[in-house]
């Protein structure tokens, strides 16, 4: 299924508890290069914690999680610099309301990276100008509407020119009207080629975007195929009765 | 009317030394305020580091504030820590303002930085900003903001507090009124006047606090 | 502005008649209770006071056949308080001003003092001349604060002489002027201060209501047999060491 | 090592002064608070009773004594009205605290008056009850309940600033301190002693409101 | 459509305001004893405002009211008293918090009518069995469902004996398998005579128990008429549309 050159994740037997509760069970996942990922499953079994893994804002319990060819490890790595590499969007949109769409983007690159302020807002407005907010730059996030809230988000985490994206139910916050606008932003961004983990409810979109679709039930990834193939024809009955139970 | 009349002779008699005394009442108040508010914030970091021993030193601190009396503290500083440091009245009773103010600052930081979503330090972290960064740029700044209401509350809370440093010698606002008050012979009258003076400098902080409240959510929106 | 109602006089006995007492059958008298050994907690019941004051405040109330009731006051008050009615007098170390004297009778002196000038021991200060431009303490309410104004507007004042000597010994203010009475004691009790020039010389004396003239000559009676007698002697030797009840030359 | 010995033998020598100070500063302490929750239910009341006059009322009360320090009120209601009325240094204390804490608790109480769901009091409407009826029976009884925490921090304050009436001369914890320090030339041994007597009471005090406060909830639920 | 012996509730050129905005605009109603009316409308157009004028906890700026052949006025009426005649179910239940299912039923009886507590104890828990909560005396409304919660509303009213009984949405804060429950109390209630004016968006309750169904909209009666004709041949447009919407 992937040649090991171009991987860009690999999980392996991960495990995840919070105090009693394993939450993640040796849970294996490869994402190569340009995957467009997309991670279902029903409430609590395990999604966001699993891409939260991916991003370090949980610590594991066991298991390699291997970025680029590189295991990373709290003890050897500064998490800091691998979370630079991976961007993620999250529902709640999270952007700072003390700060413009303009400084929400230009905040890390510059105090992270150091990137001169001139260049980060020359990148920022192409940025904003690619979601379609370049009209936007120096409204207060109060301001916006809620797809223009996540469209802003994603283009701050873009800012960090990160080579995987997670996407953490990005349109669930949102009114259905508003949802259209924040997946064309994401099918743009599959299309030039980005790695994305996309946990959705979208149907629609993982069966148009996505390359592989992984099915979570209870901390387990109980099946993963292309969309067609889980949507169509599901191998395992949990799949079967969840695909029934939100189509 | 008699005696509205003598109630005014009496403040305009008197009002100059009594805006001397308003001046070291405000000295007082604003050192104090200023010395508290970076305590505040230290302790409140502290209570929230996630690091045992530090958490126990914030809450022994807001603890011991707390269970004691103002004036106590402040006897405390004065007679007993300037031993060993020499210290004028004035810094013995702006350090146990500060650190009395401190520890309820304290608690209004702490209350203001936990309130703000948690999903502000993740989006910060997750761009690869570091936890003190993030702090500092993301969470703090909007803290602060939600703070200032409690914080100016505390102010006039502080400078009505003030008025304990009469008891050790002191001459702000309540010490001149007692004191002049005493070498009249009318000590209600020269109260009542120093009511008047505390009354308006309340006002005047409280309209200001609200002034800066409202730049502050104009900017913002 | 106002005064003691008399509407309790119609209960009260002949004696209290002709007194016109604050409280039937007693005499009401305010100590500062923060001057020590004139009159401070009593160290078995600190809600009573002891002290020559009050010693002297029973003395006087037993000669006029009366309870003694000992109020404790804010000193910088007493005077007003006795204006307004609250007791009947005051057996509270006050010096006799002519300040004072305007708003309350005073008795023959029950005691003669006058204020020394302390300082730690290693000051520079002497005399009064040089307390010029330093930071001196005294007492609220005190008639030291208008004796020092003469040399320094930096006066810094405390409700108690004792808090003053305490701070002194601490390291605060240049100087203090107090009782010479309490001062040595201070000393005696291990206050690392030293004791400069006196001040002159001044009397004690009881303060009374302006109203209540019959009292004033029953206490200067009461005084006078005290006197007499070598009970005021007697109370000075036990509260204070000395007898300071006797007019005495001073070196100024 | 010295001192500590001798702040032990001081604290032990002591002990049965400081028990009578105890007695009183508990004295003033609850005896000022209920007043000061009549108080402040009534002002809270004023305050949401839709009449303009007594919204103002309460509203310049409130003012009053938030603008104006604690010693302050004190000494104006010892030597003001003692003047008319007399009254004795236990009762002006007692009032000013009640009156001063009355103006803290009207806001406590006025808050969580006001954070019981409108639904309760239509509900009590529609079943034919007048407004007083509903109020005493189903908002009042849930807003005590709600107000509960703010008023064991308030009863806290309370028992601490009744220090304050050692400056009219009654002899509660901290007028003790001072006189024992200064009879016996030593200040700071006995206010280090008095602030544990307090840092004692405030504990019992906090355990003993959040016992309350717990049963309170296990009743309910 | 009505005698006018046994009316139990006219409401004539009825106008109520909140400062500039005009709600209920001459709205004309007529209740006959036994009926149950049910109100219908889009959010906003005030058919809560109507029920609330009609229990007078909203006062009205003009027109008549009139309860049982009386004309109630703020000026002439002990409203208390009229509230007791007039029963009122709200969306939120307004359970007291305090006081147990049996206290809650009870505190009006005793405290306004005057009821001995032990007969109102016996009436309560006649009533608490009616609505299938006879177990349920002693607990506390936190303990209970929400469907429950309303069962115990609903009885809370009626130990008052009211002679018409008002719901406002009575079901819309329920989740959708609690409807049931309460929807069934409320059939029997009108199936025993009870006069009742309820708005809600169940149509399946309009149309098996409503007498009348009254639309609204912006403040007016636009349309009323039997369940069956007012949802199967609407005379107005509005009507239509509003109809097309929520079915
Ligand atoms: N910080 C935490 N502490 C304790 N338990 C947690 C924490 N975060 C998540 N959990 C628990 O872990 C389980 C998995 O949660 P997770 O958020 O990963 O599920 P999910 O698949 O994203 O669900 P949803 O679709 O509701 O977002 C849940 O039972 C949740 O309650
Ligand atoms: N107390 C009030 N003060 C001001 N405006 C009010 C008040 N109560 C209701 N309104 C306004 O009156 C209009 C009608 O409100 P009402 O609650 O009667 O509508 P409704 O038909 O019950 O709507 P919904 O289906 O949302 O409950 C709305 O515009 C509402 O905002
Ligand atoms: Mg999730
Ligand atoms: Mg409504």
């Amino acid at each position: 299924m992937t040649t090991i050159d171009n991987l860009m994740i690999k999980v392996d037997k991960l495990n995840k508890s919070f105090g009693d509760l394993h939450v993640l069970k040796d849970v294996d996942l490869t994402v190569k290069e340009s995957d467009v990922v997309v991670l279902i499953g029903a409430s609590g079994s395990g999604k966001s914690t699993l891409l939260r893994c991916l991003n370090f804002l949980e610590m594991k319990n066991s298991g390699d999680i291997i970025i680029e060819g590189e295991k990373v490890e709290k003890s050897t790595h500064n998490l800091n610099k691998v979370r630079e590499r991976v961007g993620m969007v999250f529902q709640h949109f999270n952007l700072f309301p003390h700060k413009t769409v303009l400084e929400n983007i230009i905040e890390a690159p510059v105090k992270v990276k150091g990137v001169k302020k001139g260049d980060a807002i020359k990148e920022g407005k192409e940025l904003l100008n690619k979601v379609g907010l370049g009209d936007k730059l120096d409204v207060y996030p109060s301001k916006l509407s809620g797809g223009q809230k996540q469209r802003v988000a994603i283009a701050r985490a873009l800012a960090m020119k990160p080579d995987v994206m997670l996407f953490d139910e990005p349109t669930s916050a949102l009114d259905p009207e508003l949802v259209g606008e924040v997946l064309a932003t994401m099918k743009e961004l599959a299309k030039e080629g980005m790695t994305m983990v996309v946990v959705t409810h979208e149907m629609g979109f993982a069966r148009e975007v996505a390359d592989w679709v992984v099915y979570m039930n209870d901390g387990r990834i109980v099946e993963r195929g292309h969309p067609n193939d889980v949507f169509d024809n599901p191998k395992e009955q949990r799949t079967k009765d969840f695909l029934n139970s939100i189509l | 009317m008699e005696s509205l009349t003598h109630f005014f002779n009496a403040f305009i008699d008197s009002y100059p030394i009594f805006l001397k005394g308003m001046w070291l009442t405000l000295e007082l108040t604003v050192v104090s305020i200023l010395f508290a508010i970076v305590i505040g914030l230290v302790f409140a970091l502290l209570k929230l580091s996630n690091i045992k021993i530090l958490e126990w030193i914030s809450n022994i601190y807001v603890y011991l504030v707390r269970g004691t009396p103002l004036i106590v503290q402040i006897f405390v500083l004065f007679f007993g820590i300037t031993k060993l440091i020499q210290m004028d009245a004035f810094w013995a009773a702006s350090i146990a303002l500060a650190f009395h103010n401190g520890a309820y600052i304290a608690e209004i930081f702490r209350g203001s930085i936990q309130s703000i979503d948690r999903g502000q330090m993740e989006a910060g972290r997750s761009l690869g900003m570091s936890t003190s960064l993030t702090m500092r740029r993301i969470v703090l700044p909007q803290a602060f903001r939600r703070a200032l209401p409690p914080l100016g509350n505390q102010f006039i809370i502080g400078l009505k507090d003030s008025s304990l440093a009469a008891f050790i010698s002191m001459s702000e606002l309540f010490n001149i009124a007692t004191t002049l008050g005493s070498a009249k012979f009318d000590t209600l009258t020269y109260l009542l006047i120093v009511a008047v003076y505390y009354l308006v400098l309340v006002l005047l902080l409280t309209l200001f606090v609200n002034l800066i409240e409202r730049k502050l959510a104009a900017s913002e929106k | 502005a106002c005064g003691n109602s008399d509407n309790k006089a119609d209960k009260s006995s002949k004696a209290d008649k002709k007194y016109d007492l604050v409280n039937p059958g007693e005499f009401t008298f305010a100590a500062s209770g923060e001057f020590k050994p004139f009159s401070y907690p009593d160290p078995d019941d600190p809600t009573k006071m002891t002290g020559f004051d009050i010693a002297v405040g029973k003395a006087i109330a037993k000669e006029l056949g009366l309870k003694p009731h000992p109020v404790k006051y804010k000193f910088g008050s007493i005077i007003a308080g006795i204006e307004s009615g609250r007791f009947d007098a005051a057996v509270a170390s006050h010096t006799v001003t002519d300040d004072r004297k305007k708003h309350a009778n005073f008795s023959t002196p029950y005691y003669y003092s006058g204020p020394q000038i302390y300082t730690r021991p290693d000051s520079g200060i002497k005399s009064a001349e040089d307390l010029k431009g330093k930071e001196v303490a005294v007492s609220k309410g005190s008639t030291y604060a208008s004796m020092v104004k003469k040399y320094t507007n930096n006066i810094k004042t405390y409700d108690s002489d004792v808090t003053a000597l305490e701070a002194l010994s601490k390291g605060k203010h240049d100087a203090v002027v107090t009782d010479f009475v309490t001062g040595q004691l201070a000393i005696k009790e291990g206050f690392k201060i030293k004791a400069q020039d006196r001040l002159g010389s001044s009397k004690q004396a009881v303060a009374v209501s302006k109203k209540k003239e019959k009292l004033l000559k029953d206490i200067n009676k009461a005084l006078k047999s005290l006197r007499e007698s070598g009970k005021l002697s007697e109370l000075s030797k036990k509260f204070i060491g000395s007898d300071i009840t006797k007019e005495q030359k001073v070196d100024k």
